[in-house]
């Protein structure tokens, strides 16, 4: 029995089919990555995953659990967390407060949620933004305290979401070196990124979907020469 | 809390409790009455409101169930209506289960919206069931004291507890949490929050003692009707007034909101004849204006301009 | 049957009534997400400057319209701009404190007026305030009928006007992200002035409509600001032909609950299906237009 | 064309611009680089208007824009796709490209400009009818690019226009960039994609903690140590 | 004992007896309010041209409290006139539920209260003796002489009942209910109603369907026009419309219902044209001097005025006991009739009130029963609409 598995999953927003049957399965351990032209449906999946919508179709698996059905606050207590594309700070409570609000999933004292998420704050180099309230951060720092406060739930798989979007290369290579840490920390990861270097760098196996389908799956060595993925996503700049 | 955190609640809960023996006008009292049972109907209201971000429009349901609760005990049973103290907080609570349970499934002004026709919803249903409620005549007592010194302290006792229970659950997990949901749901829901359940646990104390107060405000003022105890402009909308002019989401705020309320009420009646009612809406309009987060909300703001007076970078737009 | 069907007829040319005063709502609360609790109020000071140019000039109501309607755009825009889009440029804890900022407006205008007029009932008394033509034994109300006429009009016009032309859509986009509506060249103070403004005017509009119908006193307002909530959100935030249709659902509704049940549930009929809406079809009636 | 003069900006208390000045040339192609929180950002939503600096001016056109309502400066002909797209989320992808362009001398060619950025992005074309808010991340940047074009502007500022797009659109849109600049529209770009910007690009001014330090044509930059060390981490 | 600034207060009421009035000035019932304000002043105003203001030496100096047609507000002003401004006595209230509020009050401090206006029967049936009704009768007795109409003329073999749902409606209906009964009348329809409705249409075509020979109904002064008004439209014929009271005898009603109200009947306690002495000289001092015609809500305040300095001008002493024992033994003619505090049925201080059938003829209104005070002749039944110019 995998650690994650999906099968078949399908969804439909009105007349369309933003995910059209697709199944994979994720090792504990491993960085699974999820690529695909924009649109294709990639925010859709993590959406499937975390249980904000319901699926049309299929079943979702995790560590031998039936999850799909759930919402998405037990599917988090279960130990998958989540970053959004698509920013959700609580705006008008500070950094370390928004972590704190992950860290009380397993735990009601609040001394300890808070040395929890100041623990996590270092580990993600936000610390010295704590005090700062969400709302004033620049993006990046915004996409760090997604991290953080998905962290702070002690996920066992974490869904990261374009978190690396808007950062040079060196801040590329500092987030690598982040998310690699949480793979360290024992963490199973999926994750969506458009930045190659990301991607290809770090990911153990990836999917590549198109339209809702699956094109193809394999390294990232693989992924990278294979004729369908280029023509639909990497552009022949990369072939 | 520390010894620092409890001076405020020390010198308040001193002049509140040496206040009635100093001024022994029962006028005065009954204003004090008064600001107390505003005080408390915000501080529930602020919890769901204020912390947890579900803007209630039906509170007076809460109000006028613990209301009724001790009056239908003298009209039915011949049962002392102080027993509603009793049993009021509890059948509002009970009610406000099914209530959240329909309407925390919306968000925003859905909700707000939802609460509003659930508010009116009791005060037509306790107007036209005449046989469980008395319909429109109302429910009439003799009143059990003679001074006001008991209803004071009731009173005080009452605002009291609902301060506490409030302040240790704001400054518990579920205080984050509740802020959280405030903040963003959806973010909120992918931490690991149950939200729905969460709103409950802010709904249902804030029930409680809205039912708390009603019944007291039965016990104490002697009559009710539905019209006045279940009332859209005068309970429901008043109540987000309170807490708005002294601070949403802040401990003092719906006292200090209640407070003015009630001072500004009968000053204005007093100096302003017809004019009064006017006056009070300039106020209004004006405290929101320029302290758009309440009193208490703003004194950060107030402090800051007290204390420094650089120039600063005008920011047109804002978000 | 001729019960049910007067039941019917008297619900939809009630609603229409709803209608014609949701629809400045429609614009004010759907589009600008503004909860005006002093909706009303513009309502029935809309009716007070028809009711003065009646009677001291013998203008038929239904011409008043025009002249109430500006003031109130007037009206309007002073309010929006002096005293709303001053709090849009702060950031309070809940966005719900505009509300209260209306409560204050409400009341201002509402003591206002009253000192102005008293607060005598009020009426004018018109040749065909309570003509109607027979259909079988049907009665159908003649001023009633044209106000269903012009609650149509005006909502089709309302309608093309946000969704065809430059000056609705700023209204929609400033509505929606504000900073972004300037970014393209928005005057965005000016246009949520202009909205608050035609908002009002509507608002003044049903107002003179019921006139000829209904009677005035500076109270009045309370009533039409509960319909008007229940009728926008019934037809679906910002949606003018669901503000048309939701007005008709809550007259017809109301309606069937005053024949069949009693006149005093009536209103408990009425939100009883906006509860059920609200839940089962969160995006009201505009959402059954989609798919 | 655009003059920016040792302007300082803050965000209450806290100054994030000290003494910013540069400048973009008619017909240029300027980048602005920086590392997160560097400022640039902050910077184009002074031009537009939409903060105030508490020193210093901004000329466009000869023209001073330094205190004009935001509203204008669009107007005057500087179009802005912000960060974070900041479309109309409730109103379709065409309405939303309508809304590019309330500019009069924009709007008469609006047809014709939005049969062009269809042409630019084929998919707005065949989602012109759903809302912006149900789009993809990549879709929704690439409705903001193109409701930027719609207004035809003599001075476009975009914002990060590559973040979240797909590796293939990536290199589309900074093609599309530098086709609308070869068509004579001046360009200023916040990127963080730098290679890139750097290759394609005029001149370029390095921000760093809300002073610029370095400044130079693309090439220039590229071969600049400090640049190539704090951020192509080479 | 007292604090606060009592002793400046025990100084100035030196020279006078002060009498506190609560009446809503501002606020949903504000039209009334401020008619029976006005009544009030212009009756002081005669009261001291006759030097009948100065009783002992002391001026009688009326305070009026808004309640903003609130109870709460009813509240804090009666227990502000009591303590701050230590009031001889109290009056006003005029609806019911304030009236309540301020009768409980009254009670508990021992201060006398004379209701102007509220009306619910309970309030002066609870055994309060310090709570006093004049001018006003009890809800359930506004009908006393439709009764004596209706055995002696119209002997109706069914009727129908609208009333709004508030205090006075229910219990107007409750009593005229429960007299039907008595008397083996068919109630083929009996509903109450939220009053501000726009659309009364489809409780009246279900009326109609019903086929009452009389209608009675219960309504403030806007829906009474709009029924009248809707039943025209929809053609409905009873042979008989009766109001109880409140709104069907007023100005405003003529003026919206136009000529829908002709042959509209209504019980009263008081019209202008009404024998007793004063009463139309009150109705045109008040037309002329506020420009506006009152209604018995404001005959009933004026009567409570002259009630307050006759009492006040007895008083052995202005201590409650004073002026309670000298309101019990009132017996005075006013413009609203005979005003006596009586106890009977479980009422107590409580006048017996007169009552009228007033009926619209040619816009205007006619006394039509009891017949000795007739001023005009009951058209019964009355003409179909489609008869009807
Ligand atoms: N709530 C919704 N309603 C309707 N359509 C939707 C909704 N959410 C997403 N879609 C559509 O589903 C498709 C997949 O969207 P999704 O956000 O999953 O793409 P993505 O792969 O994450 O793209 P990107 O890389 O640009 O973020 C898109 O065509 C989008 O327009
Ligand atoms: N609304 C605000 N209130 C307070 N501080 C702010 C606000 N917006 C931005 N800042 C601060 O101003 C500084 C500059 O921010 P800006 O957004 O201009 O950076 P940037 O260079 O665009 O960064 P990025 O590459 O992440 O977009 C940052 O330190 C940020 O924290
Ligand atoms: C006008 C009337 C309906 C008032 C009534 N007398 C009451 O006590 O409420
Ligand atoms: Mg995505
Ligand atoms: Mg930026």
């Amino acid at each position: 029995m995998s650690f994650f598995e999906v099968k078949n999953i399908v969804k439909n927003f009105g007349g369309l089919r933003a995910v059209n049957d697709i199944s994979f399965t994720v090792e504990q351990g491993e960085i699974f990555g999820l690529i695909g032209p924009n649109g294709s449906g990639k925010t859709t999946i993590f959406n499937l995953i975390n249980g904000f919508y319901p699926l049309t179709s299929g079943e979702i698996y995790f560590q031998g659990r039936r999850i799909d059905g759930l919402p998405p606050h037990k599917i988090c207590a279960l130990g998958i967390g989540r970053t959004f594309q698509v920013v959700k700070p609580l705006k008008r409570m500070s950094v370390l407060e928004n972590v704190m609000a992950g860290a009380f999933l397993h735990t009601s004292s609040i001394v300890r949620a808070r040395a929890r998420a100041l623990e996590i704050l270092e580990f993600c180099g936000l610390y010295h933004r704590k005090d700062m309230d969400a709302k004033n951060l620049t993006i990046a720092d915004r996409k760090r305290l997604e991290i953080a406060r998905a962290l702070a739930t002690e996920p066992q798989l974490l869904l990261l979401d374009e978190t690396a979007a808007g950062l040079n290369p060196k801040e590329t290579e500092e987030a690598i070196k982040i998310i690699l840490k949480i793979k360290e920390a024992g963490i199973t990861i999926i994750i969506v990124e458009h930045i190659m270097k990301v991607i290809m760098g770090i990911s153990d196996r990836i999917l590549a979907i198109s339209f809702g389908r699956e094109i193809a799956i394999g390294t990232p060595k693989e992924i990278a020469n294979h004729p369908e993925v280029i023509k639909a996503y990497l552009g022949e700049a990369y072939a | 809390m520390n010894w620092k955190g409890m001076i405020v609640p020390a010198i308040v809960a001193v002049i509140a409790v040496v206040l009635p023996f100093v001024v022994q006008a029962p006028y005065v009292q009954h204003i004090m009455i008064m600001v107390f049972i505003w005080a408390t109907l915000g501080t529930a209201w602020n919890l769901l409101g204020g912390y947890a971000g579900q803007v209630s429009f039906g509170h007076a349901a809460f109000f006028g169930l613990g209301a009724y609760s001790a009056g239908l005990l003298i009209f039915h049973l011949k049962i002392s209506p102080w027993w509603g103290l009793v049993l009021g907080p509890f059948i509002s609570m009970l009610v406000a289960i099914p209530i959240g349970i329909i309407c925390f499934r919306l968000r925003g002004p859905y909700f707000a919206l939802a609460t509003l026709a659930l508010g009116e919803i009791f005060r037509l249903v306790f107007t036209n069931w005449v046989s469980l409620t008395n319909g429109a005549q109302g429910i009439l007592i003799l009143s059990s004291f003679p001074t006001k010194l008991p209803y004071y302290f009731i009173a005080f006792f009452i605002w009291g507890m609902s301060l506490l229970i409030v302040d240790r659950m704001v400054k518990s997990k579920l205080g984050y949490y509740f802020v959280s949901i405030r903040e963003d749901q959806d973010a909120a829901e992918s931490l690991g929050i149950p939200t729905t359940r969460y709103k409950m646990f802010a709904l249902l104390p804030s029930a409680f003692i809205a039912g708390l107060v009603g019944a007291f405000y039965m016990n104490y003022i002697a009559f009710i009707d539905p019209h006045v105890v279940f009332s859209l402009s005068d309970i429901s909308v008043m109540v987000i007034l309170v807490v708005m002019m002294g601070g949403v989401a802040t401990l003092w705020g719906p006292s200090v909101g209640a407070a003015i309320y009630v001072a500004l009420g009968e000053l204005f009646r007093a100096w302003l004849g017809a004019a009064n009612v006017l006056a009070f809406g300039i106020i209004v309009c004006l405290v929101i204006l320029f302290l758009p987060n309440g009193i208490i909300g703003e004194l950060g703001t107030l402090k800051r301009l007290l204390s420094r007076q650089k120039a600063k970078a005008v920011m047109a737009g804002g978000n | 049957m001729s019960l049910f069907l007067q039941t019917i007829i008297c619900g939809i040319l009630l609603g229409a009534m709803y209608a014609l005063i949701a629809i400045g709502m429609t614009l004010i609360m759907g589009v600008m997400k503004i909860i005006n609790l002093a909706h009303g109020a513009l309502v029935m000071v809309g009716m007070y400057i028809t009711y003065f140019c009646f009677k001291e000039w013998g203008i038929d109501p239904y011409l008043g319209m025009f002249i109430s309607m500006p003031i109130l755009f007037f009206i309007g825009c002073i309010i929006q701009k002096y005293l709303i889009n001053r709090l849009v440029e702060v950031d309070s804890i809940l966005p719900e404190n505009q509300v209260l900022l209306t409560v204050g407006i409400m009341l201002v205008l509402t003591e206002t007026m009253r000192l102005i007029f008293k607060s005598d009932y009020r009426s004018v008394a018109t040749s065909y305030s309570s003509s109607t033509f027979f259909l079988g034994d049907i009665s159908i109300s003649i001023p009633m009928t044209i106000g269903f006429l012009i609650a149509m009009i005006f909502t089709w016009l309302l309608h093309l006007f946000l969704t065809r032309t430059d000056l609705g859509r700023s209204i929609r986009a400033t509505a929606q992200d504000r900073d972004a509506a300037i970014y393209m060249g928005v005057n965005a103070p000016r246009i949520t002035v202009i909205t608050f403004g035609i908002g009002s005017a509507l608002a003044a509009a049903g107002g003179s409509l019921l006139l000829p119908l209904f009677y005035l006193w500076p109270d009045i307002g309370h009533l039409f600001t509960a319909k008007a909530f229940i009728i926008t959100i019934l037809g679906g935030m910002g949606s003018t032909m669901g503000a048309l249709f939701g007005g008709l659902t809550l007259g017809i509704a109301e309606s069937l609950g005053a024949t069949y049940i009693s006149m005093g549930y009536k209103d408990v009929v009425g939100l009883i299906i906006f509860l059920l809406v609200l839940l089962f079809l969160p995006g009201g009636f505009k959402s059954l237009t989609r798919r | 064309m655009l003059k920016v003069n040792n302007i300082n900006v803050s965000y209450g208390d806290v100054q994030v611009l000290w003494d910013v000045s540069f400048e973009v040339p008619e017909g240029e192609l300027v980048a602005l680089l920086g590392a997160n929180g560097a400022g640039k950002t902050t910077i184009l939503n002074t031009i537009s208007g939409l903060l105030r600096p508490h020193g210093g001016n901004i000329y466009f056109l000869q023209n001073e824009i330094t205190r004009i309502p935001a509203y204008r400066v669009a107007e005057m002909g500087i179009a802005h796709v912000p960060e974070g797209r900041r479309l109309f989320p409730e109103m379709t992808v065409k309405e939303n490209l309508e809304m590019g362009s309330l500019v009069p001398e924009a709007k008469k060619k609006r047809k014709e400009t939005m049969e062009w950025v269809f042409s630019l992005f084929p998919i707005l074309k065949d989602k012109q009818n759903q809302e912006a808010g149900t789009l993809s991340g990549g879709q929704q940047q690439m409705l903001a690019i193109g409701r930027g074009l719609m207004a035809l502007p003599k001075l476009l500022m975009l914002d990060e226009p590559s973040l979240g797009l797909a590796p293939v659109l990536v290199n589309q849109v900074f093609e599309i960039v530098k086709e609308i600049n070869q068509r004579g529209i001046t360009v200023l770009l916040v990127e963080q994609n730098i290679m890139h910007a750097l290759n394609m690009c005029t001149r370029a001014y390095v921000l760093e903690n809300g002073r610029i330090t370095l400044q130079g044509s693309g090439a220039e930059l590229l071969n600049n140590q400090h640049v190539k060390e704090a951020y192509l981490g080479i | 004992g007292c604090g606060g600034g009592g002793s400046q207060q025990e100084q100035g009421a030196q020279n006078v007896v002060k009498v506190g009035v609560i009446l809503p000035l501002t606020g949903t019932e504000a039209m009334f309010g401020t008619m029976e304000k006005n009544s009030m002043e212009m009756a002081y105003e005669e009261l001291k041209a006759a030097g009948k203001t100065t009783v002992n030496g002391k001026e009688i100096k009326l305070i009026f409290e808004d309640d903003q047609s609130k109870q709460d507000a009813a509240k804090a002003a009666a227990e502000k006139l009591i303590n701050q401004d230590k009031v001889a006595m109290l009056s006003g209230g005029y609806s019911s539920a304030n009236t309540n509020v301020i009768a409980g009050t009254a009670q508990s401090k021992g201060i006398p209260f004379l209701i102007v206006t509220g009306s619910a029967d309970k309030i002066t049936k609870q055994g309060w003796q310090w709570v006093f009704r004049g001018a006003a009768a009890p809800s359930s007795k506004y009908t006393s002489a439709l009764w004596d109409l209706f055995d002696k003329k119209i002997k109706p073999r069914n009727v129908a009942i609208i009333y709004e749902n508030t205090d006075f409606g229910t219990s107007s209906a409750e009593a005229f209910r429960a007299a039907c009964k008595a008397r083996g009348i068919n109630v083929v329809f009996d509903q109450g109603y939220e009053k501000g409705a726009i659309d009364f249409k489809p409780m009246l075509a279900n009326m109609k369907k019903a086929n009452p020979d009389v209608v009675f109904a219960v309504s403030y002064v806007m829906d009474a026009s709009l029924i009248v008004k809707q039943m025209k439209e929809l053609d409905f014929n009873p042979r008989l419309f009766v109001g109880g009271a409140a709104g069907y005898t007023m100005p405003e009603f003529l003026e919206n219902a136009g000529n829908a109200a002709e042959y509209v009947a209504s019980t009263t306690l008081w019209v202008p044209s009404v024998s007793w002495k004063g009463a139309s000289d009150y109705f045109k001092k008040y037309k002329e001097k506020y420009g506006k015609e009152p209604d018995y809500h404001g005959a009933q305040a004026y009567a409570t005025m002259y009630v307050i300095a006759d009492a006040l001008g007895r008083a052995k002493d202005f201590t409650p006991a004073g002026i309670q024992k000298a309101l019990k033994e009132t017996d005075l003619m006013t413009i609203m009739g005979p005003i006596k505090f009586e106890d009977w049925e479980g009422y107590t201080n409580q006048d017996k009130p007169t009552t009228y059938v007033v009926q619209w003829q040619k816009g205007k209104l006619e006394v039509v029963w009891p017949e000795e005070a007739a001023s005009g002749k009951l058209v019964f039944p009355v003409p179909k609409w489609s008869e009807r110019k």
